[in-house]
Order: structure tokens, then C-alpha cells, then sequence
């Protein structure tokens, strides 16, 4: 047993003084609480960082040539460093500061006013900074899922340039729409509540579609589709996706912004919808090569912890397994029978897999949200609401698609714009000679490897 | 002198170079080498892409020996490397003018 | 100072009221230890996932031929795969509903029952679906270790086949001997109270068994032991093998099911016996090979994280000590002498670290268990009885060999009858043409690395 | 919402019986508080023990010739087997028992009375043995960072026996100064109150500065600078850089021994100030070679993770931009400029950037450390005072200088001492031909990688 | 008989192995290499060390063919290899004196 | 035209590169090699398994050059690689019969 807390211990507990003794403990209680799901929270944000390096990193890094995989884990890393910084100087106010049902304000801007009280438009347990940092992971990550559709073939400055308007001009208004205070489609009074727990449509839907726009754009590597570009390195891969896995426990049980119930039921459905998209597409497989791959299965399990992101805090277990399964078989015709038909190059599947699973999931959590596992809608006297199709709440469906087809058409406005100012200014492409060199070589002047 | 070069299956390196040791052949130097021929190859797919490999793991072999070493050299390769499967491999034979140990400047057959 | 909770915020404290602001009070107490709870649990389970993707398929990846490195890594996903399915589904249940003393019930298959509230017989203070998911990990690795007995040599349909079938045939019902209400070995109450913290028994003993069983039934590799089997990368082995050293904190500490004392304890033995091992082996080698080697340092930690499991919360930091180095000593014997000896192909030790480790580690607990570091046995008074030998139990050295024995007589028969089953229906063994080719082309379709 | 925790549950609630009410809920909200600070000392713990191996070991290892990849990830291995022992044993006690201003007391030995109550001296709200073992990753890891200066040519048994004397007689002693009760150093009462919340200067200035006096002591890896010496797999060093900076959030943010808005903060500023360092040294890349590299981004943001170290706890988030800022330009010139220079062998930069960064970290948390972050200094009536040169405390940098000067002072000594010692016992360096064969073959008896 | 030693750029190879096959050489092994030459290498940087790297990834391919084929097989090598670019590589010619396929023994310009 | 092989210590190929350089000896092609001679190997240990590596890493240098440049290049190689020890390697020389640069067809000398 512990000994008492000093800032208890002065206290004596004469009967007659409760009163004094309830405030001081009220106190107390709220720092115990607040203390556990501040834990929560940094190690959540810890996870998140660490799903973009050396997650996504290692994930992309290795399904390029070996000539480029420096020039590939530079983009999530470049992430890293850039967003932090255009996210705590303005993104986060953008993002999160009180302002219209489209965009935040500007107070603030620099991190004013963003300390050690929590902001209780978003979580009362614990402080504000911390709602900053954990935020600022997600600002991170979802530019750097973008990168697997130019894959191998863009400069360097073009490309830093490019993700960090994107992130103030797709990125920031839609995270405001939709978890923002007034925002457009914030299920906590929005004009169209979207139920999107993790970042479905703010993440998955912005960046899948953007990388569709960017490999259209872009137009295909030198040499697609004939010549043979397969992984230099499938075990990275490997390792990448599991580290995604892991840290995106961070991502889906974290967003439920406390260490309790609601996060054991992100938690459990995140796995499960890992697990079984990872079946999926294994299965798919199996049936059209008559073997499953190491390539499949990871590539499935981060197809369903994509489209469970957004259904995570909202459905029962087995309907995870649901829509796990539904990611894998949909992420798996689009990456390997769609994709090739139309004969575009979203090199790394970007858009295969964080696009359509995240449009999927988004349609899916409408489906399955149950008001039994967390019950967000309710009426005047409290009483719980259904909330998704599967409690009689068919009008959620349309919630959804009003949320997806903002993400979709924001994504598909803004990076069609930033790609063509980019393009005109620094220039988009690396010439023919950089990219038969390679990324390493021709935008960093160093190898991957050295095995001599 | 003569150069042997053989191409043989990598599985069968270390019994090859255990049979030119033991016919007195202790000097070889090995490459990695891939190859095409009559052997056909393997089908790989990744994301659903197909790509046939058609050029498949080899071991090269380099030896350069004196005349009256070859055939017994070339006999200790083929009987060693030969698993009766496509692919086990070829010897090639040429002429080698001159050779040169390095760290002694010895030159000629000595050198080998 | 955080401003005190919404939740309490409303309540006033008159001298008067306080009745209902203790009810109050209590809640909110009960609610801030359960998120601490829980959330250590959640970290933990995260941890122990970690442990399999990517901890252990690196270490057993890195161990194999680089033509089969995908092969080795995708057996371990395949377990976070599909035991992530059948555990929700049905193995739960088999585990942890109450049942007679050797198999759980079915209330809780498809998870039915198990959701926020705490499942009290095992754990008071967070859901019971925390349990569950945390419980899942533990099973998914378990199988996942025994690949290591048949590596480079197996049908990956056999494979999985195999595994699931021996999660339930031995798995379930050992974790419900040991950990489930009413088990046979369950040290509240049960016939024999076996002490095994973290799976000394459950997870190593029949693990290791099992693979020592699969070695000598599938045979060895074609060219072994004349032909060179090196790691093809001791380097992913490190990273494996570091990472496995950190999900162990899960691992272990997490058992403690609560983060309070008992779990620092776990945490520091774990610590204490993994390093201590690493001395162990390495200084085994010293003297044999007059170098130690990195290869031995990992192999070292992970035989000693595999002895002190059983024992991390039973032991003094100084046993753990004793215990690691003794673990270190005898797996390296056993690996580098007595296997060699008798000549099976046990490729990755799997048999000579879980196995040997863990039916050491076993007896060992009973033997340094002492009720000054938890005192779970108890006289009808509530008076603290002794524990382990070195409280002077030394029937407790029978009960942990009861436990053992248990789990080596079920181990080798469930095996033996699987393996059999499995062998007639879909075959166990690759052909010689797919083991020569290896298991990512012939198995999977591709390969690990392409540095072309 | 949770059933009310069995302990609570017994007692009921009459509105007199508040007195005993108030005791039972003051113990139960210490327990509270006591899971949630412990799980983040434990996750801390965890994620320290992560930043040794694997990475720093990948980081170091990546850097190197592929001939010495394990031997020197060895190192770092090495460390976390042995000082493991040697910290429980003896230097937990030598740093952290009471003692005098330069060292601590024996009653710690073999963990004595190092158990599951807090230790109030240095955290009241968590068991003792959490901040042992949560000290003992610091240990671990800082002689691990001076590795990178002697790499690729250092004996390894040398090399271990430099390492745990050095532990003793640099690591122990400045440890205590700073941290210790009574230390010379320590904030609270110390003659020079030196700000360090995470180890600028006991675990950077010293690591770093012993590096360069390896360098310069070793000599030269033969062939440097003529010889290539490029890293064989940036790659790796990659993987390793990431997971350092995550795990650096347990290094910085754990130091705040509660899981409160301190420990935010200086998660926010450990995470901006390795931003902006990455920021910084790709810059002077850009400008310098016309690229910014991977390499140098990584390297970067150790750099900024070094500096923000000592000021974590201190400081304003724009504040850290600018320290990070800082120390990424300084740390690249020292580098990339001076070291070419000057022509010593800091192979890996042990000194460029932990002795470096490290100074410069500590220098500027005396000038940026501010009361509205962190009001350590109070006078008589509690009220707080100036803390930093920016608070107008300028004082404080000269009690920051003092703490440098003695831990360069110390290191130097110590160092030299040491070295000489191993050189005329068991000889530092490898011979010529053991050098050019590689540690891993030389040292261990093994390959890195066997691509055959 | 006669070798055919080409060093090629690596991005060629593909299309050059397509052209041999199409002009009825099935067989041919494959080797890593770098070459040194009038094409200029690149620079690269590590923390402030400089290197030019000078020797730049090429393959080799070696192929004994018939005499009679020889010119045929230049020509498929040369055109299908050829960018215009320095560094395109050489083709190399020499005499072969025995083959030996190791399957079945085969001796001679049959074993090929 | 001759073409010169030379198998030496991957330690030495900088100084040999830049010796044949100096030598006007622009064009070469590097292949990495494994080589067994008189030079003992070492010993390996995995878990008790002792394996005795024989085969160590060399480099392989193939350059085609003039009759009349082949002694200087010998002189070149064999003084920069030699150490003094067992291992320092070999130099073959062997006929070439025809050598083309594929960038633009030049035959015979001018090619090289
Ligand atoms: N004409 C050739 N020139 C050079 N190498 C050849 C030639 N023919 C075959 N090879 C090498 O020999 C290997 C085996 O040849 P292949 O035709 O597949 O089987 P086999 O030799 O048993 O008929 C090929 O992979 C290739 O590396
Ligand atoms: N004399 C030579 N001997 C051997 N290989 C050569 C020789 N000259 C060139 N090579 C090889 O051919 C490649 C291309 O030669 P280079 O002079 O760069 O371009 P080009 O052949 O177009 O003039 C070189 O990288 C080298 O591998
Ligand atoms: N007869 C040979 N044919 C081909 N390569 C050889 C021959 N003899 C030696 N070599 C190569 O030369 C290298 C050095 O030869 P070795 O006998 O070890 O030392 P040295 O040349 O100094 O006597 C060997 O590793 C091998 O690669």
C-alpha cells in the first residue's frame, strides 16, 4: 500500500470538517484522473508519431527500388520536421481555434493560450497542449500518406513545398469541419453530424484522394508499366506495417480522448478490423495467384485499419470483423484488378488503399454505429438516440456521404491548384535523368546502402 | 594455362570446391551470377502485378589451371555439380597467356 | 492545477451533503484508478502485439536463409492474423468463462458478455474486453514461437492449419488450467496452485515442448546439418530481439494487471533476468569460443525474459539475477551442446530457449517466490502464508512440477495428434523442389529482398 | 460507467460516518494517482530502454562498414546487459542514496530498501523501484553514446571494461551531483543550482566529451579520412534516429516523474526542439552541398533531442524552436566544419553532437528556462522567482557553467584515466589486421548479413 | 566458339536479354558489376565528407555462342543497349576453346 | 587487344583504380568476387554451430587495353595491390579478339 499524497497528508479528518476535506479531494481526484488520461494521451501521441517514423517510412520505403528508398523515408521524415513546426506556429488555431463552420481563427496562433488547463471544448481531463500535440501527430501523418502516389518521381523541394500548402489548404479546414468547435460536420451540434471517431474522411479521404489527383498529375514513372518495380525490400515493408498496427492503437483508442471504456472498445475493434482485412486480402489472393503474399497480408491489415478508423469508438467487435473483411476484398480489387485496368501509377497504392478504405469505412461506420457502444446522439431529455443505420438511424448514411464528398471534392480542388502552382514555380518532376538515377543520388547525394 | 569458367547451381558450391581441392585444384575465385537458359524460371506477384523472373540464381566459377589440370579439373566440376536437372550449368575453356601472383611478382605457371 | 471535473464541478460542498458527495467521490475514484488501470493495460497489450509484429518474426526472420525470410516473418503474422479471429470467436470463452477445472464455458463466444464493465474474477478495476484483448496477445504469440521448430521446412497451409487447431486443442485449455476460474492450476483455489505470473507454462513449456515435438516429426532441413544454415541476418535478429525485450515489459508487468507496485516489481525482474541471462550465454561462449558473440547476447536475453516469466511477480530483484544467469547457462547448453549431440534440427532453438527456459523458470519460481514481494497465499485469517521454497514451501517446487508436467504430457500429445492429422489431410512437409527454392517463392510468390 | 472498486465497496455511506470515509477515499485517491504516475514512469521506462536497443544501436550501427555492423550494435547491447548489474548492485545506491555533494551512500546496495513504497526524496506518488529502474535506462544509455567515437576499432572486452569503470567513476558521481539528495549541483538546495530536467549535463556533456577523448586518444581508424568510410545502410540509422526521438518523449517527458502538464510540456518541447534542429541541419546542407540529406536530417534532430534535454521542463514551446534551431546549425558545423578540420576521428560524432548539444542545451536553458513553465526557485513565503536569464535571472547561467565545467572537468579526467588504465591492462585498440577483417568477425566470431 | 563479354547499362538490360532471345540465344548469365570509364560518376555527402563515386553500377552479361552467331548477337546487344549517352559500354570478343554442359556432358558447340 | 584480370584485395581497389588512371588507363570493370588460395579463412559460431568460412572477399578488375599498354598496366596493379601478404591475388592476361563501344558502333582499338 502507498503512503498517503503529501498534498494530503497535512489534512487531519476531524468529522466536522468534510466540507474543506471534499474540496481537497475533489481536487485531488480530478489530478489522478487527469493524470491517467494524460498518460493516455502522450503515449498515444508517442504511437502516432512513431506510425509515421519509422512506420510509414519503412512502410513505403520498402516497396520502392533500392535507388530510392532514402528519397521515400525523407518524405515522411521531412513531414516530421516541417508540419511540426507550420502546426504549432498556425495549423493548430486554424484546426482547433473557435471560428466558422469551415475554418478556426487566429488566437491561437504561436500556441497562444494553448498551456497546461485543459480546453474543455475538447477534453476537460487533461491540458490543452497535450490535445495540441497529439492533434499535431495526425497533422503530421496524413500528408506523408500522399507520398506513395508520386513515389520515385518528384523532386525534393517540390514536394515539401506542395505538403505544406496542402496542409493548411485541404488538410486544416477539414480537420476543423469535422472535430472543430462549430464545425461544419462535428457530431456535437455540426450542420451534418459525420461520425468520423479517428479520421476517416479527414485523414484516409483527404490524402487517398489527393494521391489520386497527384499520380494523375504526375503521370507514371519512366518505364510503367513494363518494367519490373518491385519492393527493394519487403521485410521493411513488413516491419513498417507492423509498427502502423501497433501505433495505430494510439490513433483509434487515443481518440477517444480518456483511458476508459471508450478507448478498450476503439482499441479491441482496431485489432480485430486489422486482422480480418488482413484475411481479406490474403484470402483474395489466394484465389487469384494461389498464394497468399507477406506483401498481401500487410498491405490488408493496413487496409482495414484504415477503414476501421473511423467506425473505431462507434461499433460492436464483430462488426469491426465486418468491415475488416469488406477493406481487404474492396482495397485488394483496387490496388491489383482497378488500378492496373486503368493503367494509371499510384505507385504506392495511396489512394487504393487509404482512399477507398477510408470512403468505405466512413459509409460503413454509418452502417454499423450502434448507440450500445457509444450512444453521442441524444434527445432534449438525454435520452440515447439511435445512431447509426444499424439502430434505425438510416439518415447517418447521408451524413457520411455528405462528409466524404466534402473531403472529396475539397481534396480533389485543393491539390489540383497546389500541384499546378507548384508546378509552374519549382516544377513538380524530377527530370529523366534524376529519376534513372534515383532519389537518393539526384535530391539527397547519398545511398541507401553501401555493401562494398 | 587455361581458364575454367563454370556455372553451376549455388547449391552446389561447397561440394564443387571440396572436389577441386581434393583433385588438387586449391586456387578459385567465385561470383554471384544469375542465369538464362532452357531452365524455365518463377512467377512472383506483388500487389497484383505479375512479373516472370526468368533469370534465376547462378555460381560462377573461375579457375585457371595448368594444361594438364584441366580435364581432371572440368571432370571434378561436372560430376560434383551435376544434379541431372536443367540448369545444372556449363564449363567454358579458354587460353591464358600469362599469369601474375601478385605479392611475389612470380609469373607463369608458379604463379597459379 | 487542473480545474476540478465537469462531473463533480456542479456538486457543491455544504458541511451537510457530504453523504452523497462521498457516493460521488467514490465514483470518480473508482473511474480515475480504473483509467490509470487501464490504461497500462492497453500499453501493455500494444506491447505484447508488438512482441509478435514485428519482435519475433524479425528475430526468427533473421535467423532463417534469406530465401526464406518472408516465409518465417509471415508465420508470425499469420497467428496475428487469424488468432486475432478465433480468439474473439470461440477461444475466449474456452479460456475464461468459467467451466470445470480444465475448459471454459461458451457464454462468451463471439464476445458476447464481454464489454465495458469488469469481469471481477479477473480483474476489478478495468473492462473486461481490456482482458480480453490483452489475453488475445498473449495467444497469438504463443503458436507464433512454436514456428520456430519446423523454420525454412513447411507448407504455409499446413502451417496455419497446424496452429490454429493447436490454439484450441492446447492453448486454450492450459491457459484455463492456469488462468481461468476454477482451472485445475489456479492459484486461487485450485487443485494444484501452479505459480506462472506471465506463462512460464502456458505460453513457453508448451510452446517449446510443442516445437521440440514438430522437429523431430517433420524432420530435418535437406542439408542439415553438413550444409552452412547461417543467419542470413543477425542484424534483424538484433532489432527482433531488442524489441521482444521491450514488449516484455508487457509482458510480464502488464500480468500484474494493475500498474501499482506489483507491476514495477515485474517489471524491474524482467529487466534484472533478461540482462543477467545475456551475461549468461555470452560468457558461455567466452569460454568455449573465446567470443562472445552478438547473436549469443540476444539469444541470451530472450532465454532469460523466457525464465523469469513464470516468476516476475513472485521474486526479489536479486533472484531474478540468479534466475537469469542460470536460464543464460542451460539454454546455452542446450543449444550449442546437448541439440548438436542428438543431432534434431530444432532450427531456431525454439524447444532449447522456450522449452528448457521455461520449465526452468518454472521450477525456479517455486523455488524463489517469496510472500514478502506477493503474498497470495493466505490462511483462513488472512494471515500471509508462506510461498515459494525460500518461505520455507517447499511443496510448492510439487505444484509447480505438477503444472509442468501438465503442459509437456498435453503439449506432446495435442502436437503429435495435430501434426498427424494435419500430415494426412493437407501434408506438412514442402517438397524437396520448394524447400530448395525456398518458401517465399515457392509458398508466397515473391521474394524479401530485390537489390537489383 | 465503472461498478464502485471492490475496496470502496464495502463501505457504505452514512452522513456520519465521513470522518473514516474521508481516510478510506484519501487512500484510495493515492492509489489512483499513484497507477496513473507509475504507468508513465513504467511506459518511460520502457521507451529508454527502447532508445539503447534497438536504437541507438541501429542508429550507430547503420553508420558504420558493414564489417563491424554487430560489433558495434554489440556495444551498445552490452551495456544493456552489464550496467544493468552494475546499476543494481552498487551505482543506484553511489548515485541516488543520501550522501555527500560528490557522491552517494552504500544503503542501497543490492537494492536494499529499494521496494514498492515511493522514495519521497525524489517522488512521493510512486514505488521507489519505478525510479530505480527508470534511472538505470539513463545509465545505460549515456555510455553507450560514447561508443560512437572509438567505433571500429576498440577491442570489445576494452570496451566493456572501459565502460562500467567509466559508469562508475564519471556517470555515478555526476548523476548524484545533479539529481542526488545533497548534490553539489542539485536545484533543490544545492550550492549551484544547476537546471538539468533530463541529462544535458549528466548524461550528454559527459557522454560527449569522453567521446573526443577517446578520439584523440585511440587515434585514427587506419585509413581515415582517405579511405571511403561511408555508413553501409542509412537505412538502418534511420530506423534507429526515429526511434530514438520517440523513445526520447520517455526521456524527457518521464522526467518529469508524474504524468501531470509538466510532463506535456516537456513533451512538446522535446518533440519542437528535434523539428527544428532537423530543420536546421538540412538547411546548412541545402546552402552547403546544395542537398539536404537523410542523414543529415536525422542527424539534426538527435542534435535538437541532445539540446532540448536539459530545458524540457523549463521552457516555452518557442523557446525550444529556437534551441533546436540552434543546435542543428551548431551541431552541423561542428560536424560537417570544425572536426574535418581539425582531423580528429569522432567516427560518429559523439562529441559533434552530444558535446555539442549538450553544452549548448544547457547554456540556453539558463537563458530560456522560465517560471510560468516550470517555478522551481521559491523564496521564504513561497512565492516564486525568476528562474532563467529570460525571467531576468541571469545568475543562472552561471550556475548552468558551473555544472558544464564540472561535468567536462570530470570527464576529462575520468576518461583519461580509464583509458590509460585499459590501454596498459588489456590493450584498447584491435591490431591492424582485426581491424581491417572487421569487429564482427574479429571481436565475435559472426557476419552482420549473409547475402550467399 | 566465341564469348561475348558486354558491359551494359543496368536499365538496358531487360531489352537486350529480349533481343538475344529474339535472335535465338537462349542462353547467357548474368553479372553484377561497376564500371569506370569517360562517363563521369556523382557526388555524395555525409555529415560534411565528400566522396566522388566514380565507379557506377553496370551489368555484365557473358554468352559463348556459335561463331556464325556472333555478329548476330553484337548487333542485337549493341542496338537494343545503345542510349547515346557515355556510358553506354563495350562489348567484348573472344575465343572459347571447349563447353561443356554439366547435365548430361555434352561437349562442344552442342552443350550450348 | 588484351584483356587483364586481376583479382586483389577489396582494400586495395581506390589505390589500383587510381594507379591504372594515372597508368591512362581510363576504362575498367569492377566485379565483386569470393576467392580460396592459399590465404586460410576464419572461423564463425552460431549457437555452438562453427562453420569455416574459406571463400573471402575479393574484387575481381577486368580491363581490356592495347598490346603495348598491358605491361605497364600489369606494373600498375601488381606494385598498388601488393601487401606482402598470402591473398594479395592474381593477374591473368588473355586474348581479346574484338572489342565494341555500343554508343556508336567503334570497332577494334578506337572502342576501348
Ligand atoms: N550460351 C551460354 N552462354 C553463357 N552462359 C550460359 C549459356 N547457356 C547456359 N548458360 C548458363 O548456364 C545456366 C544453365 O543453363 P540451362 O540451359 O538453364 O540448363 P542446362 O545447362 O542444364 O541445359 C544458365 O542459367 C546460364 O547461366
Ligand atoms: N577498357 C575497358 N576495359 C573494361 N571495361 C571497360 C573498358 N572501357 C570501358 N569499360 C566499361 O564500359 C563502361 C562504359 O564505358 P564509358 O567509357 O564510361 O562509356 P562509353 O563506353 O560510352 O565510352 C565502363 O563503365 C566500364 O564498365
Ligand atoms: N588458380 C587460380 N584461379 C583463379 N583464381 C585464383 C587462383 N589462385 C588464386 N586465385 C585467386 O587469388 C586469390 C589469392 O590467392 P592466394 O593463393 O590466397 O594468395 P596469393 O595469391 O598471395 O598466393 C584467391 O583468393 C583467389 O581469388
Amino acid at each position: 500500500m502507498l503512503a498517503v499524497m503529501p498534498m494530503l497528508a497535512h489534512a487531519q479528518a476531524p468529522a466536522t470538517a468534510s466540507a474543506t476535506d471534499i474540496a481537497a479531494l475533489r481536487q485531488a481526484v480530478a489530478d489522478a484522473k487527469s493524470s491517467a488520461d494524460n498518460t493516455w494521451m502522450l503515449v498515444s501521441s508517442a504511437l502516432v508519431l512513431m506510425m509515421t517514423g519509422p512506420g510509414l517510412a519503412l512502410f513505403y520505403g520498402g516497396l520502392v527500388r533500392r535507388k530510392n528508398v532514402l528519397g521515400t523515408m525523407m518524405q515522411s521524415f521531412a513531414m516530421m520536421a516541417i508540419i511540426t513546426v507550420t502546426w504549432a506556429v498556425a495549423s493548430y488555431s486554424l484546426a482547433f481555434d473557435a471560428g466558422n463552420s469551415f475554418i478556426g481563427g487566429l488566437h491561437h496562433l504561436f500556441l497562444r493560450g494553448v498551456g497546461a488547463e485543459p480546453d474543455v471544448a475538447y477534453a476537460s481531463t487533461f491540458p490543452a497542449q497535450t490535445y495540441m500535440i497529439y492533434q499535431m501527430m495526425f497533422a503530421i501523418i496524413t500528408p506523408a500518406l500522399i507520398t506513395g502516389a508520386f513515389a520515385e518521381r518528384m523532386k525534393f523541394s517540390a514536394m515539401v513545398l506542395f505538403t505544406v500548402l496542402w496542409s493548411f489548404v485541404v488538410y486544416d479546414p477539414m480537420a476543423h469541419m469535422v472535430w472543430g468547435q462549430g464545425g461544419l460536420l462535428n457530431i456535437a451540434g455540426g450542420r451534418f453530424p459525420c461520425l468520423d471517431f479517428a479520421g476517416g474522411t479527414v485523414v484516409h479521404v483527404t490524402s487517398g484522394v489527393s494521391a489520386l489527383v497527384c499520380a494523375l498529375y504526375l503521370g507514371k514513372r519512366v518505364g510503367y508499366p513494363t518494367v519490373k518495380m518491385a519492393p527493394h525490400s519487403v521485410v521493411l515493408s513488413f516491419i513498417g506495417a507492423c509498427l502502423l498496427w501497433v501505433g495505430w492503437f494510439g490513433f483509434n483508442a487515443g481518440s477517444a480522448l480518456s483511458s476508459g471504456p471508450l478507448a478498450t472498445a476503439a482499441f479491441v475493434n482496431t485489432h480485430l478490423g486489422a486482422a480480418s482485412a488482413a484475411i481479406g486480402w490474403m484470402l483474395a489472393e489466394k484465389v487469384r495467384n494461389g498464394k497468399p503474399s507477406a506483401l498481401g497480408g500487410i498491405s490488408g491489415a493496413v487496409a482495414g485499419l484504415v477503414a476501421i478508423t473511423p467506425a473505431a469508438g462507434f461499433v460492436q467487435p464483430m462488426s469491426s470483423l465486418a468491415i475488416g473483411l469488406l477493406a481487404g476484398l474492396a482495397c485488394y480489387a483496387m490496388v491489383a484488378v482497378v488500378k492496373l485496368r486503368f493503367g494509371y501509377d499510384d505507385s504506392l497504392d495511396a489512394f487504393g488503399v487509404h482512399g477507398v478504405g477510408g470512403t468505405l469505412g466512413a459509409l460503413l461506420t454509418g452502417l454499423f454505429a450502434a448507440k450500445a457502444v457509444n450512444p453521442i446522439f441524444k434527445d432534449a431529455q438525454g435520452n440515447n438516440l439511435p445512431v447509426g443505420a444499424i439502430d434505425g438511424h438510416w439518415g447517418q448514411l447521408l451524413n457520411q456521404s455528405v462528409g466524404i464528398a466534402i473531403a472529396i471534392v475539397l481534396s480533389v480542388v485543393g491539390t489540383l491548384a497546389l500541384l499546378k502552382l507548384v508546378d509552374v514555380t519549382v516544377g513538380l518532376r524530377l527530370s529523366a535523368e534524376d529519376e534513372a538515377e534515383g532519389m537518393d543520388v539526384s535530391q539527397h547525394g547519398e545511398e541507401g546502402y553501401d555493401w562494398a | 594455362m587455361q581458364k575454367i569458367e563454370a556455372i553451376i547451381q549455388p547449391s552446389r558450391l561447397d561440394a564443387v570446391k571440396d572436389a577441386l581441392i581434393e583433385a588438387g585444384v586449391e586456387g578459385m575465385t567465385i561470383l554471384e551470377a544469375r542465369g538464362h537458359g532452357r531452365q524455365k524460371g518463377h512467377t512472383e506477384f506483388y500487389r497484383g502485378r505479375e512479373y516472370t523472373v526468368d533469370l534465376l540464381p547462378k555460381v560462377k566459377l573461375e579457375i585457371v589451371v595448368r594444361d594438364e589440370v584441366v580435364e581432371k579439373a572440368i571432370q571434378a566440376i561436372a560430376t560434383t555439380a551435376r544434379t541431372g536437372h536443367i540448369g545444372d550449368g556449363k564449363i567454358f575453356v579458354s587460353r591464358i597467356d600469362e599469369a601474375i601472383r601478385i605479392r611475389n611478382d612470380e609469373r607463369g605457371e608458379t604463379a597459379l
